[in-house]
C-alpha cells in the first residue's frame, strides 16, 4: 500500500534531477506507471489494507492523523485511471521526442496526488492531495510556455478557490460530526442533519462547490476548453481522461450516500431537491456543453466541451439516486476515461505530426494516418454512445435509471446531449481526417510505433469494454458490494436496466451488428467492383475547381459548420456569457490593485491614515 | 545569567567601533552577530530556563528587569538568526554608517525581546525606528531618502501616541513592569483600559504593517538593498510579533490566555488585520516588482497573523505560530532568490528574470515551495498555520467567518501572482552574462527544505509550539517568575 | 445454425419490403401528381442496376462506411420485433433500437464526407441537425409510452395494446401519435424535411458522390429505414400484429401518411425546420407527456 | 493646576497633529512633530505632578516623613529619557530633510510621489 | 420531360450529379464553355456510360454552324450514342430516342465508352485543340494576387 505511494514521489525526485535527459525521463516514467498499475492488481479484493500516521498536530481538540486506506471504490477509480495513465505515458516516449520542455516530473507529482485522492480515508488527506494536484496541474500545463499562462492561471484561481470552499466545507463537517474520516463524517452527516440544517447543508454545498469545479459543472464549465487548448497535449490526455473524474469520485463516495440516506420531502413525488439541485446543473452542463461544442473550431476545445458534456451525463446519473443510475454513472465515468483518453491520443497524434488544432486547417488526414483515423473513429463511436463500443452501456443505464425515476427533463436534456453529441463528434471527423488532404500536409507519415500502440490498446479496450462490460462492471460491482450497497455483481456480457425486462447482452448486440455487417458484406461483394480516384476528382458543377484558385484547403467544408444551427442559438449566448462574467471579475481586481498600489505610492498621507486608524480605533474601541 | 545583557550591550559597543574599523566592519558585524546567536542557542540550553535577571539589583517592579522565558528565547533565537541570514546577503563593502545602524538595530531587537519593561520596550522599539530609517536612507538616492523620511515621520508620530499610554499606565497603574501591570490590569476599568491599549496598539501595528498603519512599508521596501528588506523583515518584524503576542496576550489580557479586549476592540483589529489581507494581496496582483510584491505579500501574512491573535483561541495562535515561522522562512528565501535573480537579470522587475529558473533550479524550486506555502498550500509549514486559523474562524462568529472567506480569496489572489511568478522563472528566457555562485544557492535551499520538513512533518515544530503555548496560556507563571511571587 | 438463418431471413425480408415500399411510393406519388408513375418493381430494377455497375470509390473510408450504414440499419431491424418476432431472442429496449439506428447514419454520414465533396458534408451536417431537430421530440413521445408501461422494450410496449382497436396508443394518445407522425417524416427525410438532400441547391447532398454500388447501398439502407422507422411507429402505437401480413400492412398505412404529405409540400429550411420540430410537435409531445406523467 | 497642565498639553498634542497632518513642507511637519512631542511630555510630567509638592530626593531623614507630598520621579526621568529621544530623531529628521532637498530640490513631501521605475 | 410526358414510367428520373447518371444529356448548342464542363461531367461519370446529344446544334452547330465560340459536332470530342434532330426535338422524339438507346443497350451496340477509351489521344487532341483558346477566368493569376496580398501582410 505505501509503496504507491513512495514510489511516484521517489520517481518524480529522479525525474526532476534527470530532467534534462529525455532518454532517461519517459521509460523512467512509463516503468514507474507499470509499477503502480501491477502493485493496483495486487490490491484487488484486499479491502482491509490501511495505514494511518498519527501525529501531535491537534484540531478541534482531536490529534490529526492521515489515513490511507485501500477502499473498493477507491480502487475503482485508481486501477482504471493507472491503467491509462500507462498508455499514456508509453505514448509520451515517442511523443515528447520533439518537445523542449518536459512535464514529467510535475506529472509525477499530480500521478502521486491522484492515488492519494482516491485512497484519502479522511478529508485531511483528502484536501492535501487535492491541494497538491491543484498546483502542480498549473506547473504542468503552463509546462515553461508563456502563451500557455493566461489559461494556466484561469484554471488556478477556480482550482484554488475549489480548494478553499472544500477547507471550510471539511471544516465544518469535521465539527459537525466530530470526525474527518470519510465514512464516519457521512454516517454522522445523516444523523446531525435534521438538528443543525442550515450547517448541514452548507458543508454539502461548499464540498459540491469543489467538486463541481473539478468537473467542469455548469457554472465552471469554461475551463476546460481553455486549459485543454494550451497545455501539452500528452499531459492534456490524462487531464481530461482521469483528472477531470476527481469531482465525480468524492460525488459517488460521500455526497450520494448521504443525500441518498436523506428523508428529505419530494418535489411532485419524484425525487428531493438536492438531486433536483444536482441534476438540473447535470443536466445543463450536458447541454450547454453540447451546443458549445458544435461551435468550436478548435479540436482541443470542442473535446473539452464534450468532456463538460459528459460530466453532465455522469452527474445526471447520481441525481436519479438509483441503483443503476449510480452504477451507470461509476460505469460512465471509466468509459469516459478510456474513450475521451482514445480521442486525446489521437488529437496528440494529429497536432504531433501536423503542429496544428484548428479543425478548418487540417483535412484528409485518413490518406496519411490510418490508423490514427481507426482510433478515433471508434472513440468517437463510443463517445457518441453507439452500441458495439464502450459509451453506450454506460449511457444507457444512466437514462434507464432517469425513466425509472420518471425525471423527464433530465431524460431529454441527455438526448437531447447525446443526439447534439453526433452532430461535433461528426463535425471532427469530417474536418479532421475526412475531405481533402491539403498540399502542405502531402508528405506527413503515420506517427511512430511507440504513439501506435497506445492508440491500439485504447481501440482494443473500447470494443473490450463495449462488447463484454463485465471487465469494468465485474470490479464495480464487487466494489460496491464491499462498499455496502446491495447489488448483484454483474455478469460479463449484459446489463441490467431500471425498467421491467430491460436487461441487454451487449455481446449479442454485437454479434447482431457483426450479423447485419456480413448482410452489409455479402451485398458490397456481390455489386461489380470499384475503381478509386484521386482526391481532386469530385462533382463540381464541371468545374475545374483549380480554375477558380481552390485548392485541396479551401475545397473543404469545415469552418462554419452548423452555420444555421450556430444562428439559432447566437442570442441566447451572446446574452448569457459566463465568461465574461469571470473576466470582468478579473479586470476589476486588476483596477482595484492600481488604486491600492497608487496609494502606497503617494508621499503624504502616511499619517492621515495613520490617524484615521487611531480614530476608528476609538470610535470603534472606546466611545461604541 | 546576568550575563543576559550582553546580547544588547555588545551589538551597541560594536555599533562604536564600526565608526572606527573601517573594512573591517562586516568581520566585526559576524563575529557578534555569531556571538549573539551562539549566546541565545546557550542560553536556550542551559536548562536555567525560565529565569529573570533584574538590572542593577532593583528588584522588578522597581527596576528594569530582562526576563528569559520560552517564548522569549524563541524569539531571541529568531531574531539573532534572521541577523545572520540577512547578513550574508551583503556582498559588496558597506560603510560604517551601515553597519552601525546594524548593530544599532541588532541591540534593539534583542532588547524589544527580552525587555520586562513597558518603557525600556518603547525605547527599543524607538531605536529600531532610528536603525531601520538609517538603513533605508543608506543609499542616498532620491527614492531611500523619501521613503526613510516617510517612515521616520510616521513612527514618530506612532512613538508619540504609545508614549502618551504609557503616560496612562503610569497615571493608573503606577507601575510600568509588564508583570506587575499584568498583575494589576483587573483593577482597572474598561474605559481606561481601552483607551490605553488603543493608543499603545497603534503604535505597534505601525511595526506590524497592520492597514491604516502601514503607508511606508512598500515605499521601505522598494528603496532599500535586500539585507536590509531582510532586517526588517525577520528582525524588526519578528520582533513586532514577539511585543504583540506579549503585551496583547500576556500583559493587557484579564483573562488568562485569551484576548479580551474591552468592548468592540478585537472586532476592530479583526477588521484591520482582514482589510490589511485583502489590501496587501490586492497590491501586489499586478504588481512587476518583485520587491513590492513581497513587501506587499509580508504586510498580508501579518494581517492573518493579527487575525489569529485577535481571534483569541489557543488553536488559532498554534496557526498564528505556524504563520509566523512559515513567512518567516518564506520570505527569507525569496528575499535571496530575488536578490540573486535581479543581479543576474539586472533589475527587480520578475519579468527580467524569464529563464533564470532554468539555469538556477534550485534557487527557483525554493523560491516557488515558499510561495506555496505561503499560499497555505498542504505539505507546506504555511498550511498548518491557515488550516487552524481558518478552521478556528469558521465558529466563532459572522465577522470572523466574513474575516476566514476574505483570506481563503487572498491566498487565492496571492497563488496568481505568485505562481505567475514562479512560472515566469521557469519559462523560456535569453541566455545572460551573469553568474549566481552555487554557494548562494545553498541558503535558500536549506530554508526551502526546512518548510518542506515543518510542512510533511508538523510533529517536529509542533513540540515546540505547544511549549510556547503553555506560556502564553498562563500568564501567572511568568507574574510569578518576575515578581517572585511565591 | 438456426440464428444465422433467422438474421438472414430477416435482413432480406426487411430489404425487400422496405425496397418494395419505396417502389409504392414513387407510385403513389406520381398518382398524386396525375403521373403513370413507374412500375412498383422498379426500385428492385434501380437497385439492380446500380450493382452491377462500376463504381467510384476514393478511399477505404467510403467502402467501409457504406457497409457500415447498412449493417447498423440491418441490425437495429433484427432488434425490431416484427408481429411478435425478433430473429434473435433479445429484450427488444427502444433506447438501443435508436442508438444502433444512429451508427447507420455516421457510416453513412463518414462515407460521404471521405469523398471529399464539400455537397457531402453540408447536406451531412444538414442532416445531423435535422436529426438533432426529430430525436428530441420523438424521444419525448418515446418517454411518456415508456413511463407509463414502466418498460422500454419496445415488445411489452406493443403487447400492452393488445385487443380491441380502443387499445391502441393511437387512440389513447392521439397527441403522442400525432408528435411521432411530424419526427417521422423527419426521421425518413421526407419533404418538408428533405433539406439535406435537396438536389437542386446541394447536388443530391450526401449522396453527391456515391456511384454504382455505394449508391445501391445507400437505396437498401434507405428501404431498412423505411422499414425500421415504421416498424418502432406500429409497435409503438398500433399494437404490434398478430401475423406478419398485418404488420406489413400497418406499416403501409404509416408509410402511405408519409408519402402523401411528402407529395403536396414544398421543403424548408434547415433552421425552420428545427425550429418548426422543436415547436410544434415537441409541444404537443411535452403536453402528452404532462399528461401522461400527472 | 495638574488639569491646566492636562489640558495645556492635550491642546499641544493636536496642535502638532494638525501641523503634521495639514503641512507639505518638511521642516514644518518636523517642527509640529516636535511640538506634540512637547505636548506629551508635560503630559507625563503633569501626571506625576503633585500639588504643592517637594523635589523628590531624600536629603534627609525627615524628608521621609514628606513622602506624599514628593512629586513622583518616575515620570520625570521617562521626560528626560524621552527629551533626549526626540533630540535624536529630530536630528537624524532634519539630517534626512537635507538629504532630501538636495536629492528632490525641494522639501515638500509631495516631491517623491512621481518616483516610479526599478532599481537594484 | 415533367409529368405530362412522365419519363418516370420508363424508370428515367433526372440525376443531381455525374456520379449517379447513366445517361448524359448534351441539351442544345455547346459553347467551348461548355465543352470543358462537359467532358469533366463525362469523364466523372462511372462506365458504362451514354450519351444523348440533344438537337442539331449538337450534331452540326444548327444556328450556330459558324459562331467563333461554339463547335459544331460533339462527337469529334466525346463519343456520342445516340443523337436526336430537330431544333428543338420535340418531346416524343426524346422519349423515343431513349427507349432506342435503352434497346440498343440490351443487344450491346451502345458501347461508346468504350471508344472513348480505346481513342483517347483523338478525342484529347481534338478537345486540345479547341480548348487551348479558353482560359481560365480567375486561376492562376487570382493565386498569385492572393499571394502578393499575404505576403504584403
Amino acid at each position: 500500500m505505501v509503496e504507491i505511494f513512495i514510489i511516484p514521489l521517489v520517481t518524480a525526485f529522479l525525474l526532476a534531477i534527470f530532467i534534462r535527459n529525455k532518454k532517461v525521463v519517459w521509460p523512467l516514467f512509463l516503468i514507474s506507471n507499470l509499477y503502480i498499475l501491477l502493485k493496483l492488481w495486487t490490491l484487488f479484493g484486499k479491502w482491509e489494507i490501511e495505514k494511518t500516521i498519527y501525529t501531535n498536530y491537534e484540531l478541534f481538540g482531536a490529534k490529526l492523523s492521515f489515513t490511507l486506506s485501500n477502499n473498493p471504490l477507491g480502487w475503482y477509480f485508481a486501477f482504471f485511471s493507472a491503467v491509462i495513465t500507462l498508455v499514456i505515458s508509453v505514448f509520451s516516449l515517442g511523443f515528447n521526442q520533439k518537445t523542449k520542455e518536459n512535464v514529467a516530473p510535475i506529472w509525477m507529482l499530480i500521478i502521486f496526488s491522484n492515488l492519494g485522492i482516491f485512497f484519502a480515508a479522511d478529508w485531511i488527506t483528502f484536501f492535501m492531495m487535492w491541494e497538491l494536484m491543484g498546483w502542480t496541474s498549473f506547473f504542468a500545463i503552463t509546462n515553461g510556455r508563456d502563451k500557455a499562462l493566461n489559461e494556466a492561471k484561469y484554471y488556478l484561481v477556480l482550482s484554488l478557490l475549489g480548494a478553499s470552499s472544500m477547507l471550510i466545507g471539511i471544516i465544518l463537517l469535521g465539527a459537525l460530526t466530530g470526525s474527518f474520516e470519510i465514512f464516519a463524517s457521512a454516517y454522522g452527516l445523516v444523523q446531525v442533519f435534521y438538528s443543525e440544517k442550515a450547517l448541514s447543508i452548507a458543508a454539502i454545498m461548499l464540498l459540491l462547490f469543489a467538486f463541481f469545479i473539478k468537473s467542469a459543472i455548469f457554472p465552471f464549465y469554461m475551463w476546460p476548453s481553455k486549459v485543454y487548448a494550451v497545455g501539452p497535449e500528452d499531459y492534456i490526455t490524462f487531464m481530461s481522461s482521469v483528472m477531470i473524474k476527481y469531482g465525480i469520485y468524492p460525488i459517488a463516495m460521500f455526497i450520494v450516500p448521504v443525500v441518498g440516506s436523506l428523508d428529505l420531502p419530494k418535489i411532485l413525488n419524484t425525487a428531493n431537491w438536492i438531486q433536483y439541485f444536482v441534476g438540473y446543473l447535470g443536466a445543463i452542463s450536458a447541454v450547454l456543453g453540447t451546443i458549445l461544442a458544435i461551435f468550436q473550431t478548435d479540436m482541443k476545445k470542442l473535446f473539452a466541451y464534450s468532456s463538460v458534456a459528459n460530466m453532465g451525463y455522469i452527474l445526471l446519473g447520481f441525481a436519479s439516486m438509483n441503483i443503476v443510475g449510480f452504477e451507470g454513472a461509476l460505469f460512465h465515468a471509466v468509459n469516459h476515461m478510456v474513450l475521451k483518453a482514445a480521442i486525446f491520443l489521437t488529437l496528440a497524434a494529429v497536432i504531433f505530426r501536423t503542429g496544428e488544432s484548428e479543425m478548418h486547417k487540417l483535412g484528409g488526414l485518413v490518406y496519411r494516418m490510418p490508423i490514427t483515423f481507426l482510433t478515433f473513429l471508434l472513440g468517437i463511436i463510443a463517445a457518441a454512445g453507439i452500441p458495439p463500443l464502450n459509451g453506450f452501456g454506460s449511457k444507457w443505464m444512466i437514462i434507464q435509471a432517469l425513466m425509472s425515476q420518471k425525471m423527464i427533463i433530465f431524460a431529454i436534456a441527455m438526448i437531447f446531449a447525446s443526439t447534439g453529441a453526433f452532430m461535433y463528434l461528426f463535425r471532427a471527423l469530417a474536418s479532421i481526417f475526412l475531405g481533402q488532404l491539403p498540399d502542405r500536409f502531402k508528405d506527413i507519415k503515420e506517427v511512430p510505433l511507440t504513439m501506435l500502440i497506445p492508440m491500439i490498446i485504447m481501440m482494443i479496450g473500447m470494443l473490450l469494454i463495449g462488447v463484454v462490460p463485465g471487465v469494468v462492471m465485474k470490479p464495480l460491482t464487487t466494489a460496491l458490494r464491499a462498499v455496502g450497497y446491495n447489488v448483484n455483481i454483474a455478469s460479463w456480457t449484459s446489463l441490467e436496466g431500471a425498467l421491467k425486462n430491460s436487461t441487454i447482452d451487449l455481446t449479442l448486440v454485437f454479434l447482431i451488428f457483426l450479423g447485419g455487417f456480413v448482410i452489409s458484406a455479402i451485398m458490397y461483394i456481390l455489386g461489380n467492383k470499384s475503381e478509386t480516384v484521386p482526391q481532386e476528382d469530385n462533382y463540381t458543377g464541371g468545374e475545374y475547381p483549380e480554375e477558380w484558385g481552390v485548392n485541396a484547403d479551401r475545397f473543404n467544408y469545415s469552418y462554419s459548420f452548423y452555420q444555421p444551427f450556430k444562428e439559432m442559438f447566437e442570442p441566447l449566448l451572446e446574452k448569457i456569457s459566463i465568461d465574461e462574467f469571470f473576466a470582468s471579475i478579473g479586470r476589476n481586481f486588476e483596477y482595484m490593485s492600481a488604486t491600492v498600489q497608487g496609494l502606497f505610492r503617494r508621499g503624504e498621507g502616511a499619517v492621515l491614515l495613520f490617524s484615521i486608524g487611531v480614530l476608528l480605533l476609538i470610535l470603534g474601541g472606546w466611545i461604541i | 545569567m546576568n550575563s543576559i545583557v550582553f546580547l544588547i550591550v555588545i551589538p551597541l559597543i560594536a555599533a562604536f567601533l564600526s565608526l572606527f574599523l573601517g573594512k573591517n566592519d562586516k568581520i566585526l558585524a559576524y563575529i557578534v552577530t555569531l556571538f549573539n546567536i551562539i549566546f541565545s542557542i546557550l542560553i536556550l540550553f542551559s536548562g536555567k530556563i525560565p529565569f529573570n535577571v533584574a538590572i542593577g539589583g532593583w528588584r522588578a517592579p522597581y527596576g528594569i528587569n530582562y526576563a528569559v522565558t520560552d517564548l522569549t528565547i524563541f524569539f531571541l533565537v529568531l531574531v539573532n538568526v534572521a541577523a545572520l541570514l540577512a547578513l550574508t546577503s551583503v556582498r559588496e563593502i558597506m560603510e560604517y554608517q551601515f553597519y552601525s545602524f546594524y548593530f544599532v538595530l541588532l541591540s534593539s531587537t534583542n532588547g524589544i525581546v527580552l525587555t520586562g519593561d513597558l518603557f525600556n520596550f518603547f525605547l527599543f522599539i524607538e531605536l529600531s525606528t532610528f536603525a531601520v530609517a538609517g538603513l533605508i536612507s543608506y543609499k542616498r538616492d532620491r527614492l531611500s531618502t523619501g521613503a526613510a523620511l516617510k517612515y521616520l515621520i510616521l513612527s514618530s508620530t506612532a512613538s508619540i501616541f504609545s508614549l502618551a499610554a504609557i503616560g496612562l499606565i503610569y497615571k493608573t497603574l503606577g507601575t510600568l513592569n509588564f508583570a506587575d501591570i499584568a498583575n494589576k490590569v483587573n483593577n482597572l476599568n474598561e474605559a481606561s483600559l481601552s483607551l490605553i491599549l488603543i493608543l499603545y496598539i497603534s503604535s505597534l501595528l505601525v511595526e506590524l504593517k497592520i492597514f491604516p498603519f502601514n503607508m511606508w512599508v512598500v515605499k521601505a521596501y522598494e528603496a532599500s538593498k535586500t539585507s536590509v528588506n531582510l532586517f526588517i523583515h525577520g528582525m524588526l518584524g519578528t520582533a513586532g510579533i514577539y511585543g504583540v503576542l506579549r503585551i496583547l496576550l500576556m500583559v493587557f489580557s484579564k483573562e488568562t490566555g485569551k484576548l479580551t479586549l474591552s468592548g468592540n476592540l478585537s472586532s476592530i483589529l479583526m477588521l484591520f488585520a482582514f482589510v490589511t489581507v485583502i489590501i496587501g494581496e490586492i497590491g501586489a496582483l499586478t504588481e512587476k516588482n518583485m520587491k513590492k510584491i513581497l513587501a506587499f505579500s509580508s504586510m498580508a501574512q501579518l494581517g492573518i497573523v493579527l487575525f489569529g491573535i485577535s481571534l483569541g483561541s489557543f488553536d488559532a495562535l498554534k496557526g498564528v505560530l505556524y504563520i509566523v515561522i512559515s513567512n518567516y522562512l518564506a520570505k527569507f528565501v525569496m528575499f535571496l532568490t530575488v536578490n540573486e535573480f535581479s543581479k543576474v537579470s539586472g533589475s527587480t522587475n520578475y519579468l527580467d528574470m524569464k529563464g533564470l529558473g532554468r539555469r538556477y533550479p534550485v534557487l527557483a524550486i525554493s523560491f516557488t515551495i515558499s510561495a506555496l506555502s505561503l499560499m497555505g498550500i498542504p505539505f507546506f509549514a504555511g498550511f498548518w498555520g491557515k488550516i487552524s486559523i481558518i478552521g478556528n474562524a469558521v465558529f466563532s462568529g459572522k465577522l470572523e467567518l466574513i474575516g476566514a472567506v476574505l483570506i481563503l480569496i487572498a491566498s487565492v489572489i496571492e497563488g496568481v501572482y505568485y505562481l505567475r511568478i514562479s512560472h515566469t522563472f521557469f519559462s523560456q528566457g535569453h541566455e545572460r552574462e551573469g553568474r549566481i555562485s552555487r554557494v548562494y544557492c545553498l541558503l535558500p535551499m536549506i530554508l526551502a527544505l526546512v518548510i518542506l520538513f515543518i510542512g510533511i512533518n508538523p510533529d517536529s515544530f509542533e513540540n515546540i509550539i505547544s511549549i510556547l503555548l503553555d506560556e502564553i496560556k498562563s500568564p501567572e507563571k511568568y507574574i510569578k517568575l518576575i515578581l517572585s511571587l511565591k | 445454425m438456426i440464428e444465422i438463418l433467422r438474421v438472414f431471413l430477416f435482413g432480406f425480408f426487411a430489404i425487400f419490403i422496405g425496397l418494395f415500399f419505396m417502389g409504392i411510393g414513387r407510385k403513389i406519388i406520381a398518382r398524386i401528381q396525375l403521373r403513370l408513375g413507374p412500375p412498383f418493381y422498379q426500385a428492385f430494377l434501380d437497385v439492380g442496376k446500380l450493382f452491377s455497375r462500376k463504381s467510384i470509390t476514393h478511399n477505404f473510408v467510403m467502402d467501409l462506411g457504406m457497409v457500415m450504414s447498412l449493417a447498423g440499419l440491418v441490425a437495429t431491424m433484427l432488434f425490431v420485433p416484427i408481429a411478435g418476432h425478433t430473429a434473435i431472442k433479445t429484450s427488444s429496449n427502444l433506447i438501443v433500437i435508436m442508438y444502433l439506428m444512429a451508427i447507420g447514419y455516421l457510416g453513412m454520414a463518414m462515407a460521404v464526407a471521405a469523398s471529399g465533396n464539400p455537397n457531402a458534408t453540408i447536406g451531412v451536417s444538414r442532416a445531423l441537425t435535422m436529426m438533432l431537430g426529430y430525436e428530441v421530440p420523438f424521444f419525448t413521445v418515446m418517454l411518456g409510452l415508456i413511463i407509463i408501461n414502466g418498460t422500454s422494450s419496445l415488445e411489452l410496449i406493443a403487447n400492452s395494446q393488445a385487443g380491441s382497436i380502443l387499445n391502441w396508443n393511437m387512440i389513447k394518445f392521439p397527441l403522442g401519435f400525432i408528435a411521432a407522425e411530424i419526427a417521422l417524416q423527419a426521421m425518413m427525410g421526407e419533404k418538408p424535411f428533405d433539406a439535406m438532400i435537396a438536389p437542386a441547391e446541394i447536388a443530391s447532398g450526401p449522396m453527391v458522390e456515391l456511384s454504382g454500388k455505394y449508391l445501391g447501398l445507400a437505396f437498401l439502407t434507405h428501404a431498412v429505414s423505411i422499414f425500421v422507422e415504421t416498424a418502432i411507429i406500429v409497435n409503438l402505437f398500433m399494437g404490434g400484429a398478430s401475423n406478419i401480413f398485418t404488420f406489413v400492412l400497418k406499416q403501409f398505412e404509416i408509410y402511405l401518411i408519409t408519402v402523401i404529405i411528402e407529395a403536396v409540400f414544398p421543403r424548408f429550411k434547415i433552421e425552420q425546420a428545427v425550429k418548426f420540430l422543436w415547436t410544434v410537435p415537441m409541444s404537443i409531445a411535452l403536453l402528452q407527456l404532462v399528461l401522461i406523467v400527472f | 493646576m495638574a488639569q491646566l497642565f492636562i489640558l495645556s498639553s492635550i491642546s499641544l498634542l493636536f496642535i502638532g497633529l494638525f501641523g503634521v497632518l495639514t503641512r507639505k513642507n518638511i521642516v514644518k511637519i518636523l517642527i509640529a512633530l516636535n511640538i506634540m512631542e512637547t505636548g506629551i511630555n508635560l503630559l507625563l510630567v503633569a501626571f506625576g505632578y503633585v500639588e504643592n509638592g517637594i523635589v523628590p530626593i531624600l536629603t534627609s531623614n525627615e524628608s521621609i516623613m514628606n513622602l506624599t507630598k514628593m512629586v513622583d520621579p518616575v515620570p520625570q526621568a521617562l521626560v528626560l529619557t524621552s527629551i533626549v529621544i526626540g533630540l535624536g530623531t529630530t536630528a537624524f529628521s532634519l539630517a534626512l530633510a537635507i538629504r532630501y532637498r538636495y536629492n528632490h530640490n525641494s522639501l515638500s513631501i509631495r516631491a517623491s510621489e512621481e518616483e516610479e521605475g526599478v532599481n537594484i | 420531360m415533367t409529368s405530362r410526358w412522365d419519363v418516370e414510367r420508363f424508370g428515367i428520373g433526372p440525376m443531381a450529379t455525374p456520379r449517379q447518371a447513366d445517361v448524359l444529356l448534351v441539351t442544345g448548342y455547346v459553347s467551348l464553355k461548355t465543352l470543358k464542363r462537359i467532358i469533366r461531367t463525362y469523364e466523372q461519370m462511372p462506365e458504362p456510360k451514354w450519351v444523348l446529344a440533344f438537337g442539331s446544334c449538337t450534331v452540326n452547330g444548327g444556328i450556330y454552324w459558324d459562331s467563333y465560340n461554339t463547335i459544331t459536332n460533339l462527337a469529334e470530342y466525346i463519343p456520342v450514342d445516340i443523337t436526336v434532330s430537330g431544333c428543338m426535338p420535340r418531346p416524343e422524339a426524346v422519349m423515343d430516342a431513349l427507349q432506342t438507346l435503352m434497346k440498343m443497350i440490351q443487344s450491346g451496340e451502345a458501347g461508346a465508352y468504350k471508344k472513348y477509351k480505346e481513342n483517347y489521344e483523338y478525342y484529347k487532341a481534338n478537345q486540345d485543340r479547341v480548348l487551348r483558346k479558353t482560359y481560365p477566368i480567375l486561376g492562376e493569376k487570382l493565386i498569385q494576387n492572393e499571394e502578393a496580398a499575404t505576403s504584403i501582410e
